[in-house]
């Protein structure tokens, strides 16, 4: 005997074509409200401003190595937007555009990677989760959250974000997993940029889809196209939306690709082709969402020349508050690992200040 | 008042914070209905409901994790490892998060969590179930190592632990789960988690232990003493931080030293120990420090574990080669 | 636009009732071939026989901690029956009848629990792996020699067994994806017995079966009766026959029951009903397969009688040698540590001698 | 010959090792045709094809965890942990399997792995890609522990740690990746894994130090000398096993050390070397040991990580410190 006892799928949606036509009558209204549009291109255009900053003042010794967010625009600012100011957002590293979406500065963020940890003390949420580098562990600090909001009864959700490469890693499984066992108000969101570092998506392993993985746990588990911030932004409202009312998880799968290298210690001409690159740049989201705004008639040259101007001097002021900002004290090494420095600790600072004078 | 064991000291302590603060939770596998492998969370369920008192999948690496983001988040997760050996996969949390995540965020974010765990070996149980590696913890920035050694204070320091705004790890010496009852008031009241105990003032020798071979240290003293020699013994507790000041005190005037741990040799607490003898302590030592510990090798399986285990004849010994050194 | 780009089912299969008839008319050949069937089912009674003994040697203070096996016997052994000497085996802890049909001793079983290292050093194929306390970490061991094989083109399987309660486990995710990745010659095996010492299935996850965990890496994924023999050795035969010729790791979850304590230090009448095991007897394996033999007229009580005397005394000489090992000596707590024992550890050596003198 | 730098000698070492045994494979992520992040694994996998070197999926455990099944069957996996911040879900296996394999089956199977990564801080990374935790690993039983500190020594080294039956560690201080450039025969031989190397001779100091701190402690070695002292500079190199009968010889010249290391000071392998010389070495103490090491706190972000790690001066205080005593 033998029968079917469980099946699934993943749907994959798309609203606005790489020309920035939208494509079939499915559309969220969101495609017609321009002015909330117009609003995230606007930051999507910031973000790349900032980013392309961000990459020049690392190349001028002037900040560290930078993991820069170059194409991941509608997909970062996508997640930010669909947030509520009291859901808590757990990043990896570069998704500065739904962090200034949040209110993090961008400042804060030149901070960070200038190599001091008052970037982590930032203006977004003070519940947000800070950068997290150890790969895919932020899965799981989401799903805690989650679960705090709900032992509390808060109506509260908890997003989080991962890569394509770190989505290989058992904390972002045992994630999903909890998410099913606790039924969690939590969005797991995968963005695949199809690369991690230089290892190619298709080595991560040979599912059809990542957002696949959410299946295991018999969460809803979907695909976006991750450069259409029309359907980024829909499916984090509609994963919230039930999170919130308590319906529990979803997995989001959105593809996109790193246009940069993978951070600016990273050559990637070293493995990969020049050509795709090229290729990947046509399917970009900041160009397809302006041809769509010029077409319905909302958005023009002079528009865009006001916004360049606008953002180049956002960013010029940021990075003119984070190269001004004076070096951290000793005591700053000290003064934060504990509430109550203990007594062989405070021997230890004393010990440096004493050396450091 | 009834006499209470380590354990339900330590469950007495759990459920007194739970009582007191509604941010505490109690996660891990089996803690709830079944009250823990070694009954160390028995009834807390029963009384709190499984909206505090919660079993998780066997998912350990999610244990940890999750509980570093519900601490960020307000809470105060008291997540147990079933065994210390099962701990390993829960050090990246701990490690790279627990630790950090106050000193990350200059204060912002915190993680006021409790790890608790049995430890140790000499109970003839299974494979991985015999750990000691503290030091492991112990040379983590930004967590407190704690290990209680006797009913009271283990009541007294895992409250404390609870309540502390910063990571703890409570590491229960499982030999001694229900050796040695005492009379424990339930008065909330905690004990410091940075000092030292002294549990028996002598002179011509420092016996420093913590965890279960306080037990066998003790049996050491008073062998010692009805050979007229007399022994200072001190229960470390606060593994980190370490509260030498008392310890070298007492070399100070004892003049002698054996640290006694059952945990491997290389680069163990008891290295950090004797590492500060040789400095801070020098000039106060007649003889060289010794070290009583397990092997620098796997803890046997149950057959051989007790030739694994310091003995009080090994801690006897150590003794007499610095004695006769005058 | 909405599309869907990926389906998955999971698939159940049984063959023999829990009266012991056959379903449907798809039972492989197994079902006929009553030669095999009888030298299996002589194997589960065998290995029942022991398992209730070994309960017992602990109950009298003569074994430590023990984990049952009782009700898995159909699963543990339609693994065991399916593999080829030359394949390796990586399990848990409670396979004993995969294990003696790969030539492991019952008296190496019980030196095992009985505290001595000499029973992982046991007559079972050389290469495979000692009995696996860390939950699931054996997943990966299995995965690693399925990459050795594929390396070397061995035409070798390896095959992997986790409970319910250690599916939850990011290893096991982590071995399922590295399967997919490098296309391994792998089985892996859910043993789901319903419980994880005292937490039931439904809390590890809400997910309608764990056999889709294997979804997230695109594998094939199946459930089966654990309980039917027939259906436990067909699955294993297919997945291993595939694994053989190149085509990839598969996932089975087998469906049965612990009607045994968690292990003898556990008393689970503190966290579930009575009547729920009661219950699961009556789908037991033995005694169904035993149904079926008498049915098809190959088993009678004579035959019982025999093979209960055989299995009795198999076990007694199991016991008896078990009980005379001599105690190992102080010098077998160093020497396995390294090929060649470095200086400090030989200085120890010594000194451990010298005390134990 | 050209000279080369330490990470093109790690490179060397697993070309060689490649070359003569075919059951070596290099794995980790980017080790393929990215060559590795620090370019330790360049041009490997042009030569030795993908079947011998191995990128993986972003998956430490699975790193580990298949690594140990490997070596298990025979293959000796050489697997690259990307940071040292990023091992610590690497413990379990290594910790729980690696260095229990052989003595688990008494010898039936063996892990015959190498797990190598770039450690220690200095080169202004982001958070997570400074840390030196070997002591973390030097606690555990089975496994050796090894850290290069020249090109020459690392591929002498990195080819013992091949060639060895048992797993090993081998941490590459980062740091002087590329300095102090030598001529390095591709010969194939090996040095020992349990010897320390005496960098420099002297007479009145000891200073004890391995990794990229090497580098500060030969630069206050020179201070020293012009100031007409005599400092003897022992890199340890192998961590564990430890080679104490070199530095208590040296010691017994000295009467004085002073250990450099900038691991967190807590547990770390400083103490282990104070501990022995309270011990073993007391006699020839004229002075207290002292320890310069990392502090007990997270090593900063980049712009203050230079005031964490030890510097030529707090090596030289330290060695006034005790100079100072007679
Ligand atoms: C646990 C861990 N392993 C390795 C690294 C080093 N590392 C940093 S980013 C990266 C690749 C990440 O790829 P992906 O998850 O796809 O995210 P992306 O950078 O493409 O956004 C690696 C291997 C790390 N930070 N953490
Ligand atoms: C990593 C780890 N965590 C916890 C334990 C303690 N433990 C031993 S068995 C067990 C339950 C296992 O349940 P399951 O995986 O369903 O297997 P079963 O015992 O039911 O066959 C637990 C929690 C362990 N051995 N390893
Ligand atoms: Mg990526
Ligand atoms: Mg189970």
């Amino acid at each position: 005997m033998s029968a079917t006892v469980a099946s699934y799928s993943v749907s994959y949606h798309q609203f606005l074509d790489r020309e920035g036509r939208l494509i079939g009558d499915q559309a969220p209204a969101l495609a017609k409200d321009y002015q909330q549009l117009i609003s995230l291109y606007e930051l999507m255009v910031e973000t790349r401003t900032f980013d392309r900053k961000a990459v020049a003042l690392q190349r001028t010794g002037q900040l560290g190595t930078y993991a820069s967010c170059l194409g991941h625009e509608a997909a970062h600012i996508g997640i930010g937007s669909a947030m509520r100011a009291e859901d808590c957002f757990a990043p990896m590293y570069r998704e500065y555009g739904a962090q200034f979406y949040r209110g993090v500065k961008m400042s804060e963020v030149l901070l960070y990677w200038g190599g001091d940890e008052r970037g982590n003390n930032f203006s977004g949420p003070t519940h947000d989760f800070a950068w997290c580098v150890p790969i895919a562990t932020q899965y799981l600090h989401a799903a805690g959250a989650a679960l705090a909001f709900k032992l509390r009864g808060e109506k509260r959700v908890a997003v989080t974000v991962v890569g394509d490469g770190g989505s290989s890693k058992g904390d972002v499984m045992e994630a999903m997993n909890a998410a099913s066992a606790y039924d969690l108000p939590l969005v797991m969101v995968i963005v695949n940029n199809q690369w991690a570092i230089s290892v190619p998506r298709s080595k991560q392993n040979k599912a059809k889809t990542l957002a696949q993985k959410g299946i295991a746990a018999g969460l809803p588990s979907i695909q976006v196209d991750g450069n259409d911030i029309i359907a980024t932004r829909w499916a984090m409202e509609k994963a919230i939306e039930n999170a919130r009312k308590g319906e529990g998880a979803t997995v989001i799968e959105m593809i996109t690709y790193r246009l940069s290298d993978h951070t600016t210690a990273d050559d990637a001409s070293r493995y990969r082709d020049p050509a795709d690159v090229e290729e990947a740049w046509k399917s970009e989201p900041i160009s397809r969402l302006r041809a769509y705004l010029e077409a319905e008639g909302v958005w023009n040259e002079s528009e865009q020349a006001r916004l360049d101007k606008q953002a180049a001097e956002k960013v010029e002021a940021a990075v003119k508050e984070y190269l001004g900002t004076p070096t951290p004290t000793i005591e700053s090494m000290f003064d934060y690992m504990y509430a109550q420095i203990p007594h062989d600790l405070q021997a230890q600072k004393e010990a440096a200040l004493k050396d450091a004078e | 008042m009834a006499k209470v064991a380590l354990v339900e000291a330590v469950s007495m302590a759990m459920a007194h914070a739970l009582r007191e603060d509604e941010a505490v939770v109690v996660m891990g596998e089996d803690v709830g209905i079944n009250g823990g492998v070694f009954r160390a969370t028995a009834g807390l369920q029963q009384e709190f409901g499984d909206q505090r008192v919660i079993d998780t999948p066997l998912a350990e690496v999610m244990i940890a994790g999750m509980a570093v983001g519900m601490a960020a988040q307000g809470m105060k997760p008291v997540i147990e490892a079933q065994f210390m050996g099962f701990v390993y996969a829960m050090v990246d949390h701990i490690i790279s998060h627990a630790g950090r995540m106050r000193h990350r965020t200059r204060g912002r974010l915190s993680c006021p969590m409790v790890l608790r765990m049995p430890f140790g070996g000499g109970i003839h149980a299974p494979e991985h179930h015999s750990e000691s590696t503290e030091a492991m913890f112990a040379h983590m920035p930004g967590i407190r190592v704690v290990i209680p050694s006797s009913p009271s204070r283990a009541y007294g320091l895992l409250l404390a632990a609870i309540r502390d705004p910063d990571p703890v790890v409570f590491l229960e010496p499982k030999r001694i789960y229900r050796w040695g009852k005492e009379e424990v008031p339930d008065d909330g009241e905690e004990l410091p988690l940075d000092v030292c105990f002294v549990l028996r003032d002598g002179s011509d020798v420092t016996l420093v232990t913590w965890g279960a071979m306080v037990k066998e240290t003790l049996e050491a003293a008073d062998k010692l003493a009805s050979e007229g020699i007399s022994a200072e013994v001190i229960d470390v507790a606060t593994i980190s931080p370490l509260d030498m000041d008392t310890i070298i005190e007492s070399v100070e005037k004892t003049g002698r030293c054996v640290i006694v741990s059952e945990a491997p040799r290389n680069c163990g607490v008891a290295a950090e120990i004797a590492a500060n003898l040789a400095d801070a302590g020098l000039y106060n030592l007649h003889a060289p420090v010794k070290r009583v510990t397990g092997y620098d090798t796997v803890m046997p399986l149950y057959r051989m574990e007790m030739k694994y285990m310091p003995s009080v004849k090994r801690i006897l010994g150590a003794v007499n080669e610095i004695l006769e050194v005058s």
